[in-house]
């Protein structure tokens, strides 16, 4: 254990087993720990992590509960101490599992809900030109409905037929109709997508689908494309993108866009 | 000039034809008399050395242009009317051209977009037409005789061969089934459909 | 009023929509700059005392009754009837006008909706219409002649700077504090999710 503790003098007697001195539960609030985003005693983590001061996802959990439960050589576990430390890692650890999942566990929005507004005020503030330059031609079109323009009554202009070149129109239809490429052999053999591509393939989908059928996209993928798609598909969740919903479990999972 | 007078103006302006002292007493409430005088005015207004005179016709008043000026009017009438035929027009006026007779759908698919809005430009300018339907299907257009004459074709069909088909009009059925093959694989590849 | 103006003003009475210059100058045989004079001659003979204007609208120039008159000209003639334009689709032709030509997607991912409807119905007014399509591309959209009219601009490209619209920044600040609120008021009505 590379934490000191403060408070091992205190240790009472009642778990004192075999005349080592053991931890109380208080002990273990005050047990200072020393891992990569904090360093000090357990119970101001625990406060800071309350006020959103340390982010919780940001907490590596497995490091923190190995500095945690790693006795010094020279302390022995008391019974309440310990089972004490084990709860509060559990309630660290849910909390965190349900801060991953997106769940809101307070009041204060968690940083992706941050970025997500952030990025919302980016986008209203980008659009509020428009906004506004629509009320002004919505300003421009009142005023330019007064004015009358005199319409020539029909058959004062004699009708002269417009020629137009025909050649025009063999030429429309050509652009319509660019030969499609030759088909591309080069995904053969390729094993597996990176995770960059499959995103950019499922924000495809989604922007054009809306809802994506996850078995539709993975069908003629190998197992660990389906996988990395998967997770493609989590990331987008994780960003905003996209929801996720199951209705039946191990049944298809329906991928839906959150950007229209 | 008084608002009496100003109005008549811009009611001579718009109106189709000569204008009935009545009608301006409808309109602007006014007697016969301030008419009159009204009238006056804009005559004045439009004397000989501008582009326009009031005239008496037709037991009615008309403003229009100055005999003398007839030379450049039928200069101006004489020219092609502007009919611009938007990228959009062009390309579903030649959808019809070489699969005539061809539906909505179709147009669109071959299109990729919606084309309601430019089959009814074209109906107006009597480019196309519906053509007739021998079953009870779904309406098909073809091309009009106008048409013909615009792009001074002798007879349906006669058309630009396209040489990346190396079709002639008669193979439109060959065509259509490319030209649809093509549009799906446009489709899966952009996405954009 | 020399010859040029007289003839001219007999031009814009009888053109069926906005003369450009280049049509004047095909009439006529005289050069822009002796136009442009005439042009001001004949503004200067429609001034607000008469019931007449010119004004530059859509690429031409056209003689029109003034906006007082509207009424009186609407009593003669029967107005085509009210095409309403909803605020979205005012902001979709905002979006179109200052950014053309703008793809389907781009306008969508700026307003931060489906514009698939908007679109479609500013197509049918011809309003907007499809830009020439570079090659297979996504088609792109650009606003039309009808639009130009319709709101008195005389020429693509009339339009404010977008810069004069933008949001300052104690305007954006409101904004987020705005958003904030909001955000907590949602929070709160959700409750314990």
């Amino acid at each position: 254990m590379r934490g000191t503790n403060p408070a091992e003098g205190r240790a009472g007697d009642a778990g004192n087993l075999g005349g080592v001195p053991a931890r109380d539960a208080s002990a273990a609030l005050t047990q200072e720990v020393e891992i990569d985003l904090f360093q000090g005693p357990f119970d101001l983590l625990l406060t800071l992590l309350l006020r959103d001061e340390v982010d919780l996802l940001e907490l590596p959990l497995a490091d923190l509960v190995e500095e945690a439960v790693t006795p010094a050589t020279d302390e022995r576990w008391e019974i309440d101490a310990a089972s004490q430390l084990v709860l509060l890692l559990a309630a660290i650890a849910d909390l965190k599992g349900r801060r991953m999942l997106g769940e809101e566990v307070e009041d204060e929005p968690d940083a992706d809900a941050l970025a997500m507004r952030e990025a919302l005020v980016g986008r209203l503030v980008a659009y509020a030109p428009f906004q506004r330059a629509a009320l002004w031609l919505a300003d421009r079109l009142r005023a330019a409905e007064r004015p009358r323009y005199r319409r020539v009554p029909p058959g004062t202009a004699t009708p002269v037929p417009v020629h137009d070149d025909p050649a025009r129109l063999s030429a429309a239809i050509d652009r319509m109709v660019v030969a499609p490429p030759a088909p591309s052999l080069a995904h053969m053999g390729v094993v597996r997508r990176p995770l960059p591509e499959l995103l950019v393939r499922l924000r495809d989908s989604l922007a054009r689908l809306r809802e994506v059928s996850f078995d539709r996209i993975v069908a003629d993928c190998d197992r660990l494309e389906e996988a990395l798609t998967l997770l493609a598909a989590l990331e987008l969740v994780r960003r905003g993108e996209a929801e996720l919903r199951q209705d039946v479990p191990f049944g298809d999972i329906l991928i839906t866009g959150t950007r229209a | 000039m008084n608002d009496l007078a100003r109005t008549i103006e811009a009611l001579l302006f718009i109106a189709p034809e000569p204008l009935e002292v009545a009608t301006i007493q409808d309109i602007t409430g006014e007697g016969p008399d301030g008419i009159a005088g009204a009238l006056e005015e804009v005559r004045g207004r439009h004397g000989p050395d501008t582009g326009l005179e009031l005239a008496e016709v037709a037991g009615g008043w008309a403003l229009r242009t100055r005999g003398d000026l007839a030379a450049a009017c039928d200069a101006l009438r004489a020219r092609p009317r502007e009919d611009r035929l938007s990228p959009a027009a062009l390309e579903t006026l030649a959808v019809v051209a070489y699969l005539e007779p061809v539906t909505r759908r179709e147009i669109g698919r071959l299109r990729g977009v919606d084309v309601d809005s430019t089959v009814s430009s074209l109906l107006d300018r009597g480019l196309i037409e519906e053509a007739d339907r021998p079953h009870a299907g779904p309406t098909t257009y073809r091309t009009t005789t106008a048409f013909l004459e615009r792009f001074g074709l002798a007879r349906r069909g006669d058309l630009p061969t396209l040489e990346r088909f190396e079709l002639t009009g008669p193979e439109a059925g060959a065509l259509r089934a490319r030209l649809e093959h093509a549009d799906l694989i446009a489709e899966a590849e952009t996405g954009d459909a």
